[in-house]
Formats: C-alpha cells, structure tokens, sequence
C-alpha cells in the first residue's frame, strides 16, 4: 500500500513544481474530502492529480470492486471555476457525468462486477492556466445490509 | 486483484510521460542529425557547382593578361587591354613583387548592356559592368576593384578598407594635411606641430592601453565629442542623466559615456586616409618587396609590420610621412583664367535683359 | 469665338495624345528606365540550397537544445525567479550571481512572485564553432513555451553576442545600465507566460500566427531602455526615408499609424481568424528584424498596456476566453478594439497625415489670406476712384 | 455687368490663353505620368511601395504648378493695365473695386481648366490603375486641394501684381534681406535659422502655406 502511494506521488507531476500553492492547496482538499466520505478501511483509496489548462481532459483508469459502493471526487485549485467529472464503462461508454457543482463534482456508484473502469476529468473553467485538479475514488463502507 | 492493478497503473503512468518526451526528443534529434548529413553532403555539391560555375561563367569569355592582371571577360566593345595597359604599372608599383601574385586573382566582368529595361541573366561568379564605359572609367575600375594580394582582416580592419592604388596621390596628401590642421583634437594638432608619440596614438599605431583619452585629451573635445556625435545614442534612457550631466560639463560623465560605448565605435581622431597614406609611404620607403614584408606577419602589431615594411623603425617612417604631408599643402584658391570672362558675359547678358525690362518703360 | 475654339482644341488633342500614350493598353507598359545598377552575385541554387538546410538545422538544433534544457532545468531549478542557463562557456561563480542578482531585481520590479509558469533563461554566450557543422542559431531570440507536456515551464534563449558575452563574462564593465533592459526584453512571451499562465487556444493560435509580435514585451519602459520603443527605428518624420519605411509595412499598419480605427483594427487582428493547432513542442522564433515585420506600431508593448490598462482580472477573462479574439478583447477593454488601439496609437505618434487632405488649419488660414489680399486691393482701388 | 465680366473675361483670355492652355495640359498630365506604370499587365499592380514612392515624388509637381499658374495668370491679369497706365480701367462706367473683382474673377474662372484637367487626369489615371490591396485613391481630395493652392497663389499674386512697381520692390527687396541677414548670420556662426523659422511658421503645422507643403498623394493608403 505504502509503496503504492509513493508511486502515485511520484507520477503525473514534475518533481520542479512540488511545494507550489496550488498543488498543496488541491492535496489539502482532496485529503479533506476523503476523511469526510469516510473510506473503507479494507480498500485503497485511489488518487490522482495533475494539472490542466480550459478545455483539456485527462482520464484514466481503475478497477472497481463488484458490489462496493464508490465515491468519485474530484478537486481544484482557487483558479479553477468548473470541472467535469465522469464515469466511464470498460466499454467507454458514459455511466454518470457531474458537471453542475462546479469545483467539487462527486459522482456515487456500485458497481455490478469486478473491472476496469474509466474516469475522465474536464477542466471547463480556468481563470490562470494551468489549473490544478486532484481525483479520489474512494471506496465507502458497504450501507448495512 | 486491485492493489496490483493500481500498482501497474502507477508505474506504467510516468513511465510513459517519460517516454512520449524522450521519443519526441529522440524524433527531434534524428531530424537534426539528418539534416545535418544532407548539409554536409550539400556544400560539398554546393562547392562542386561553384567551381562548375566558375568555368560555365568564364567559359566563351576571353582572357586578357597584361603584366600579372588576368581579367575574363565577355566580348564587348569595352578597352578592356588599354585599359589593363595603364593600370598595371600603378598597380605594381604599389605591390611590387607582390603583384606577381596576382594572376591567382583574376578578375571576372561580364559587360551587359546598361539599358536597365534589358533582363539579365543572374549573376553568380563576378561583377557586371555596363558596356559603355570609356576607357578612363575601365581603367579606374580595374584599379578600385583589384585584389590586394595576401591582404589580411587585421591590416584591413586597420585601415577600415582595402589597400588599392589611389588615382590621385598628390590630393591624397592634402586631404590628409587638412585634416591634421582641421582636426578637432588636441592630439592631432601635437601631431601636425611635430610630436611623433602624438602622431602614433592618432595614427593607432602604438600601445592602445587608454586611448580615449589620449585621443581626445582636453574635457572640452570629450564633452563636444559626446553632445555633437552622440547625442541620439544618449539621450534615451539609462544614459540621459549622464548625458545631462556632460552637458553641464562633468568631465566624468563624458568619459564614462564615451567608455560605455560598444568596441570600435569610438571614433579616431584622425580618418582611414593618414593610415593609407603611411602605408604608402612604408611601401615607398621598403622598396619592391615592401608589400611582400607588409603582409608576412599578420599576426605581429601594425607598427612592427609597417617598420618592417619601411625597412625603418616606426618613428622615422611617421616622421617622414608627417613630412610628406606637410610638404603636400594644398595650393590655395586660384582663379581660373576664363572665370573673369564668364564674370564679364553673366554681367553682360543681365545688363541687357534689365534694359529690355517692361518696368523701366512705365 | 473662332479663335477660343482653336485653342480649346490644341488643348484637348494635346490631353488626349498624353492619355493615349500613357493610359493602358497602349500606356500600360512603363519605360522602365533607371539608373543602371549592376547585381550582386548571387550563390548558386545548389549553394542555396546548402544554405535552406542550414537554416533548418538551426532550427531543429535549437529545438532540440532547448528541449535538452528543459529536461535539465526541471530536475534542479528551485528558484522563484528564473532560472539562468549559460550556455557556450564555463562562467566563475561570481559573474553567474552577478547576472542573477539582476534578474533577480527586474523579476521583483515586474511584481511577479510565485507563478503557475515558471521560466528558465537559456544566455548562449557567444564562441568560436568548428566548420564541419552551420553556426548555430545564434541571432535570433527563441522560447519554447509550455505545451501539453510541460505545462509548467515557459524556455527563453537568449543569444549574447559578442558585446554581452563579454560584459558578462566580466571582460567589459560599460553599458551595466542597459544590461537589465536586455534581460527583460528577452523574456518576451515567456513574461506573459508567467505573468498570466497559458492562453487560452484561440488567443494563442492568434499569438503563435503573428509571431507573438504583439506579446514581445511586458514591460511599462521601452523595450531597449526608457521610452525606446521599435516606432523610435523609424527615425525622424523629417528625414527623406521616414515615408519609405512607413510604406514598407502592410497597408492596416500604415492605417493605423494615421490614427483610423479600422485599420488598428485589421493590424490588431491579424491572424485572429486562422484555427492553429499548437505544436508540440511549442517553439516560437522571433525573426531577426522583428521591429520590420510587425503589424502594428509598436506591437512589442501592445498586450503589455492593454493589460496594465484594463487590470488583472479583465485581461485574465481576454487571456482565457474561448471566444473569437476580436470579441474577447473588445470585451476586456470595453470599446472596439479598433477605437481603443487607435487612441493607444495616439500616444506614441502623431497621426501621419495620409492622402492629399491639407491640414485644415492651413486650409482656412490660407483663404482667409487670399480674401483678404483681394479686400485690399479692391479698397486701395476704391480709395482711387475719381469721383 | 454680366456683359462688362464677359468683356473683361475675353480680354483676360487673350492676354492668358497660352498660360491657360499650356497649365491645362500639365495639370492633366502630372496625374498620369505619376501613376505611369500602375497597370502593367505583366506586374499587375506595382509593388505598393515602389507606386507610393513615385506618387509622392511625381505629387511635388501639383503645389509648383499651383503656384506658377498663381503667379502668371496673376501677372498677365494687370501687366496691360500697367502698361496703359489704367487709363482703360478709368474709361471704363465702373466703380474701380468692382473692376479689381472682375478682373479677379475672370482670372479664376479661366485657372478652371487647369483644375478641371487635374481632377479628369487624376480620375483617368486610377479608374485605369491596377492599385494593389489596402491602397486607395484621392483624386477629388487632390483636385480640391489643388483648387485650393490655385486660388491662394493667384489671390497672393494678384495682390502683390496689383501694386506698382514700389510695391513689387518693396517685397522683393524684404525677400532678399531676409536672405542676407541669414547668409550674414551664418557667416558670424550666430545661432540663427530665418529659414527654419519660416518654414515652420508658413509651411508647418496650420500655416498660411501649409496648403502648399506636404505631400500631394493622388495614391494612398
């Protein structure tokens, strides 16, 4: 797991632009955000984090685990007025798209099987480019059945 | 299932942002070091054309050779050999032994017709000239425009042009007289009023350790030098207070707006013609192989060169060029004999219009 | 009568013999003769060629050297302000803090502190080159400006030439005064870069099209120092060439320097309408003589006050917006974009008088004049009646 | 009175009519020559800058010929009045400061030819032209400013012809110190410019002159 997360912090970004306001202010909130969903304890918590300019998209992928309900968050910096978040199927077909809370989309899902999904970020709204955005998907604690 | 998933995804991540750059850079790299095969191989083609060049534009031309003077050219009813005839004496007495060398630099004309409304074939090897000239303008075109054997850059940066027979010598000597009596600088009226040493600096021909202000050496010619010659330059900028300042003047700012200007602009005292005309006078004084000697050493200081060149030392050769000028004071004005007469007939004509004139007869 | 008619004859045949010869189609063709000038040689197309693919090399070099950079720069620069690369000597330590200590300063005069862009100065310190490869670039400035890969680092190269290899390589001391307006103008669009962040795509496939000559300087001064701007290299109004130079830019320049807001208009948005894809990487090359190749007078400034004209936050909404250039610059300065370049214009120079217009002024002045004249011999002449 | 101008206008015309007719002929001819060239069919439109430099150098004719058909037609106007000592002038059942109007008059309507010839020559030339993109023509501007300059040097002219001899001396003679001061001035190396002076109050800026100065371009952008 430890080596997990040095991996993730390690890519994406250049090493130059650690320590930068704008990245620690997106890793503060998206670290806030987790701790308020509340994460399984039995699962990672997947994070990702980069930076785009108005109108370009990232995306990438990740497994989701049949039955676990998700938490997909995502986060930006002050600059930033509007992200769009979405939900891709292995097939790469839309499964859920958030786009009106502005700078803090979150979509909530269950996923039937076991597989690759993907998830895509749209920086729609960017007053300084390049913004910097930061993604969780967090697994939650399964409702009591 | 999932750990070892996230495990591949965040390895492979950078690895391959990595790799587009590298691949990017490598793409780049491999288009420079390509274009810089097909460069080489180009100039080496590039070198082959010109020589093809060279024969294809020379090829149906003559060749006139008069003393060591090659000259190709076109058929044109152009003088090119009387013109040769008279110009190469004044060419080998300038060069002397040297002028042996030239036949290694021909010169290649094409005579074309002067009507500009004719098209021209483009010209890659040699220089056009009209085919009308008369043969005195052939001749001083041979001698503007040939080449001074083994001339190097620092003789030519020296004397700010190439060193070519002059036309007029004597006229030379007056210029130069003029300027030395003309010349705003303290230094060169020294020069003009017999201190070799003064004559050296302005002449740029010894130790050019603080020159400026052995040049320009009163307050006085620094200040008129910076607010007459360089105003422009100063004006704007960082550089006006001190300007403001030379104005008002601070002999210091003068200076220091003088040091500050780029290498080379500072202007001598003295023009390029009292340079040329020592030379001359060195290759007067060192005989027919004076030019030869001139440019053995291209790397030695011009006073050693020039002294070599005299076969005296340097100051003996300033002094009798400073001599030489001396000598050469310009005749002051004289009046033709036909200028009474013109006087007389001007007069003359305009007595009668103003008889004739309508006004008087009111 | 009889006579009047002969001479309006004589006059009207000589007009029509002159149209007949100089009116297309017998007129069309002009004498054609000049002075007679001979040419100059001329390589040949082979030697042409050599040269074409030299210049390519110098491109791609310069690229890849910048690209070289980049890679070097992001693993070891933490500085705030930019970091400084010299390239083509080993400098003493002192002489490197020396020209950082300046950068240092004009970075802090510019009001930047942290930035989303950062920016490195590449200074390649003029040296003699073997023969077997073309001189490198080595007269013209560069940046490779951040791109999808590097999104974050904004490259400037800065060739020093002969005059500042040796200043800062400590062997001249003169000209300290003009060594920080040399740094600052060349950072260039980098400024922007860092001042602004990214543009957004049409505002930088505008910029990309027209060689960012409107984006060249970010400074309040003049790009060569205090006041100096590339309208000063037009030289004085006076003088024989300043129509020659004036007519060597496009006719929308012309129009503007006149002060006519269509034409300032035009100049401004020239390039506004092509849809450029930004390469990768994203190198911009500013010509050699780039104040003779501008669009507008002087264009080097002309982003710079529009930002310090209308603020921060306007010029953001311009810099980011994903609408045409003409309307998202309109809106940030809140007036047509050719009425507002047109008075900008105003401030450097006189509107150039184009056309036959006199100055009006003259015009009345000059009448007034005459009428006069005529008053007074018409009352001298009545003062003489015989009555 | 209708019939007096007429009498006065034949006369005038009799006295100018080579004046006239030669000035008609330059005035048409300038506007030509100037864009001689413009509409080559093997170039298509001259290079911009190639057919402005032309324009402006041909366009400092206009303001010369201003001023030339000013001056003569002002000259011939009074030279017979002077040479009959005005007695026809006194003969005539007029009051004299109509007689000055007349005259005047007559003047400028026959200086109508030339500046007629300059905006049909002018018009001729650019409807003929081939002007490239972004350059525009002004030939009634022109023909408005030559009318301009016409009527100023005749009215100027006319004044200065109207006065006798005295007068012409008296001018003449400010003329020529003004020069000599100037030429004195320089010699004694004093620091004064009469000429820069004048050129900048006359020709300068909204200067009597100014109508004259700068430049007559028939082609612009």
């Amino acid at each position: 797991m430890r080596i997990i997360l040095v991996l993730l912090a390690v890519s994406g970004i250049p090493r130059v632009l650690i320590g930068q306001r704008w990245e620690r202010q997106v890793q503060e909130r998206v670290q806030r955000t987790i701790a308020a969903v509340g994460p399984s304890p039995r699962l990672p918590v997947v994070r990702r984090s980069g930076m785009l300019n108005t109108d370009e998209t990232a995306s990438f992928q990740t497994t989701l685990v049949q039955h676990t309900p998700y938490a997909i968050i995502a986060v930006c910096d002050d600059d930033c007025s509007r992200l769009q978040l979405t939900l891709l199927s292995p097939s790469g077909s839309d499964i859920a798209k958030e786009r009106n809370s502005e700078s803090l989309p979150t979509l909530h899902f269950t996923a039937a099987t076991t597989a690759v999904y993907g998830i895509r970020v749209v920086m729609e709204g960017c007053r300084w480019n390049p913004c910097w955005y930061a993604i969780a998907v967090v697994p939650l604690r399964k409702p009591p059945s | 299932m999932s750990r070892v998933l996230a495990l591949v995804l965040a390895v492979s991540l950078p690895a391959s942002l990595l790799h587009g750059q590298d691949s990017l850079m490598a793409g780049l790299r491999r288009q420079a070091d390509s274009l810089l095969t097909t460069w080489r191989e180009a100039e080496l083609l590039a070198d082959v054309a010109d020589s093809l060049e060279q024969v294809r534009a020379t090829a149906g031309s003559d060749t006139i050779a008069v003393g060591g003077l090659r000259i190709i050219v076109n058929p044109s009813p152009l003088q090119w050999r009387d013109a040769a005839e008279r110009a190469w004496p004044v060419i080998d007495s300038l060069y002397g032994s040297a002028a042996q060398d030239l036949p290694r630099y021909p010169y290649i004309f094409r005579a074309v017709d002067p009507d500009s409304g004719v098209r021209r074939t483009v010209l890659h090897v040699g220089a056009e000239v009209p085919w009308d000239l008369d043969l005195r303008a052939t001749t001083t075109l041979l001698l503007t425009t040939v080449t001074p054997p083994s001339f190097d850059p620092a003789l030519a940066n020296w004397l700010g042009s190439a060193l070519r027979p002059t036309l007029r010598p004597q006229d030379e000597r007056g210029v130069v007289f003029v300027l030395l009596v003309t010349a705003p600088s303290e230094a060169v009226r020294r020069c003009f009023l017999g201190d070799i040493a003064r004559c050296k600096d302005v002449l740029q021909i010894g130790d050019s350790t603080g020159l400026l202000t052995r040049w320009y050496m009163t307050p006085a010619e620094r200040e008129a030098l910076v607010t007459e010659a360089f105003t422009d330059y100063f004006a704007r900028g960082a550089t006006a207070p001190s300007l403001q300042r030379c104005r008002q003047h601070h002999d210091d700012a003068c200076t220091a707006l003088l040091q500050s200007l780029p290498p080379g602009t500072q202007p001598r005292p003295l023009a390029q013609a009292a340079g040329i005309l020592l030379v001359r006078e060195a290759l007067r004084a060192g005989g027919r192989d004076a030019y030869r000697r001139l440019v053995a050493r291209p790397s030695a200081p011009i006073g050693e060169r020039l002294a070599s060149a005299a076969g005296i030392d340097v100051d003996s050769l300033v002094a009798r060029w400073r001599n030489g000028v001396l000598a050469a004071r310009p005749k002051p004005l004289t009046l033709p004999w036909w200028a009474s007469f013109v006087a007389i007939g001007w007069t003359a004509f305009f007595g009668l219009c103003a008889l004739r004139s309508s006004r008087w007869r009111l | 009568m009889a006579s009047l008619r002969r001479w309006v004859a004589v006059g009207l045949t000589a007009c029509f013999l002159l149209a007949l010869a100089y009116l297309p189609p017998r007129g069309a063709k002009s004498s054609g003769k000049s002075l007679f000038v001979g040419q100059s040689p001329q390589g040949t197309p082979v030697r042409q060629h050599a040269r074409a693919l030299a210049d390519e090399w110098r491109n791609a070099d310069a690229t890849v050297r910048l690209l070289e950079d980049r890679q070097r720069v992001k693993r070891d620069s933490f500085r705030a302000s930019p970091t400084i690369v010299f390239r083509g000597a080993t400098l003493p330590p002192n002489a490197v803090h020396n020209v950082e200590t300046v950068m240092d300063s004009l970075w802090r005069g510019l009001g930047f502190a942290e930035t989303k862009v950062r920016v490195t100065l590449v200074i390649e310190l003029r040296r003699p080159y073997n023969s077997d490869t073309p001189t490198p670039l080595q007269d013209r400035v560069a940046y490779l400006v951040p791109d999808s890969t590097h999104r974050t680092t904004c490259l400037a190269y800065l060739p020093a030439g002969p005059y500042w290899t040796l200043f800062i390589l400590g062997k001249r001391h003169e000209g300290f005064d003009r060594f920080a307006p040399w740094l600052e103008a060349g950072l260039g669009p980098c400024a922007f870069y860092a001042a602004y962040g990214t543009p957004g795509r049409r505002v930088e496939s505008w910029l990309l099209a027209r060689h960012w000559d409107v984006g060249l300087y970010l400074g309040s001064h003049g790009i060569a120092g205090q006041r100096f701007s590339s309208l000063d290299l037009m030289g004085n109004p006076r003088s024989p060439w300043y129509w020659d130079g004036v007519y060597s830019f496009s006719p929308a320049t012309v129009a503007c320097l006149a002060g006519r807001p269509r034409g300032c208009s035009a100049a401004v948005l020239a390039g506004a309408t092509e849809e450029r894809t930004i390469p990768i990487p994203n190198v911009v090359l500013v010509e050699r003589r780039w104040w003779r190749v501008q669009h507008l007078l002087p264009g080097e400034r002309y982003l710079g006050d529009v930002a310090r004209t209308v603020g921060r936050d306007r010029f953001l909404d311009f810099w980011t917006s994903g609408q045409p250039v003409d309307t998202a610059l309109a809106l940030a300065l809140k007036r047509p974009v050719g009425e507002w370049t047109a008075d900008w214009e105003r401030g450097f120079v006189r509107p150039i008088r184009l056309g036959p217009t006199p100055p009006l002024g003259g015009v009345a002045i000059a009448l007034a004049i005459a009428v006069f004249a005529i008053v007074v011999v018409a009352g001298t002449a009545s003062r003489r009646q015989i009555r | 009175m209708i019939a007096m101008f007429r009498a006065v206008l034949y006369s005038q015309w009799k006295w100018s009519r080579l004046i006239v007719v030669l000035g008609t002929v330059a005035a048409f001819a300038i506007p030509l020559v100037s864009l001689q060239g413009a509409a080559r069919p093997d170039r298509g439109a001259l290079q911009a800058q190639e057919l402005l430099r032309a324009v402006q150098s041909w366009g400092t004719l206009y303001p010369l010929l201003a001023t030339a058909l000013g001056l003569l037609m002002a000259i011939a106007a009074w030279a017979a009045d002077h040479r009959g000592r005005h007695i026809h002038a006194l003969t005539l059942p007029i009051e004299r400061w109509r007689f000055v109007l007349l005259r005047f008059g007559a003047g400028f309507v026959l200086l109508a030819a030339p500046i007629a010839a300059v905006l049909i020559g002018s018009s001729l030339a650019v409807l003929t032209a081939t002007l490239p993109p972004g350059l525009q023509a002004y030939p009634i501007a022109l023909a408005v400013r030559f009318t301009f300059a016409v009527f100023v040097a005749y009215a100027v002219f006319f004044a200065v012809s109207a006065g006798t001899a005295r007068t012409a001396g008296i001018i003449l003679g400010v003329i020529a110190a003004v020069i000599l001061v100037q030429v004195v001035a320089s010699i004694a190396n004093i620091d004064l410019n009469l000429f820069a002076a004048a050129q900048t109050v006359l020709l300068l800026g909204p200067g009597p002159l100014a109508v004259f100065a700068g430049r007559w371009m028939l082609v612009d952008v």
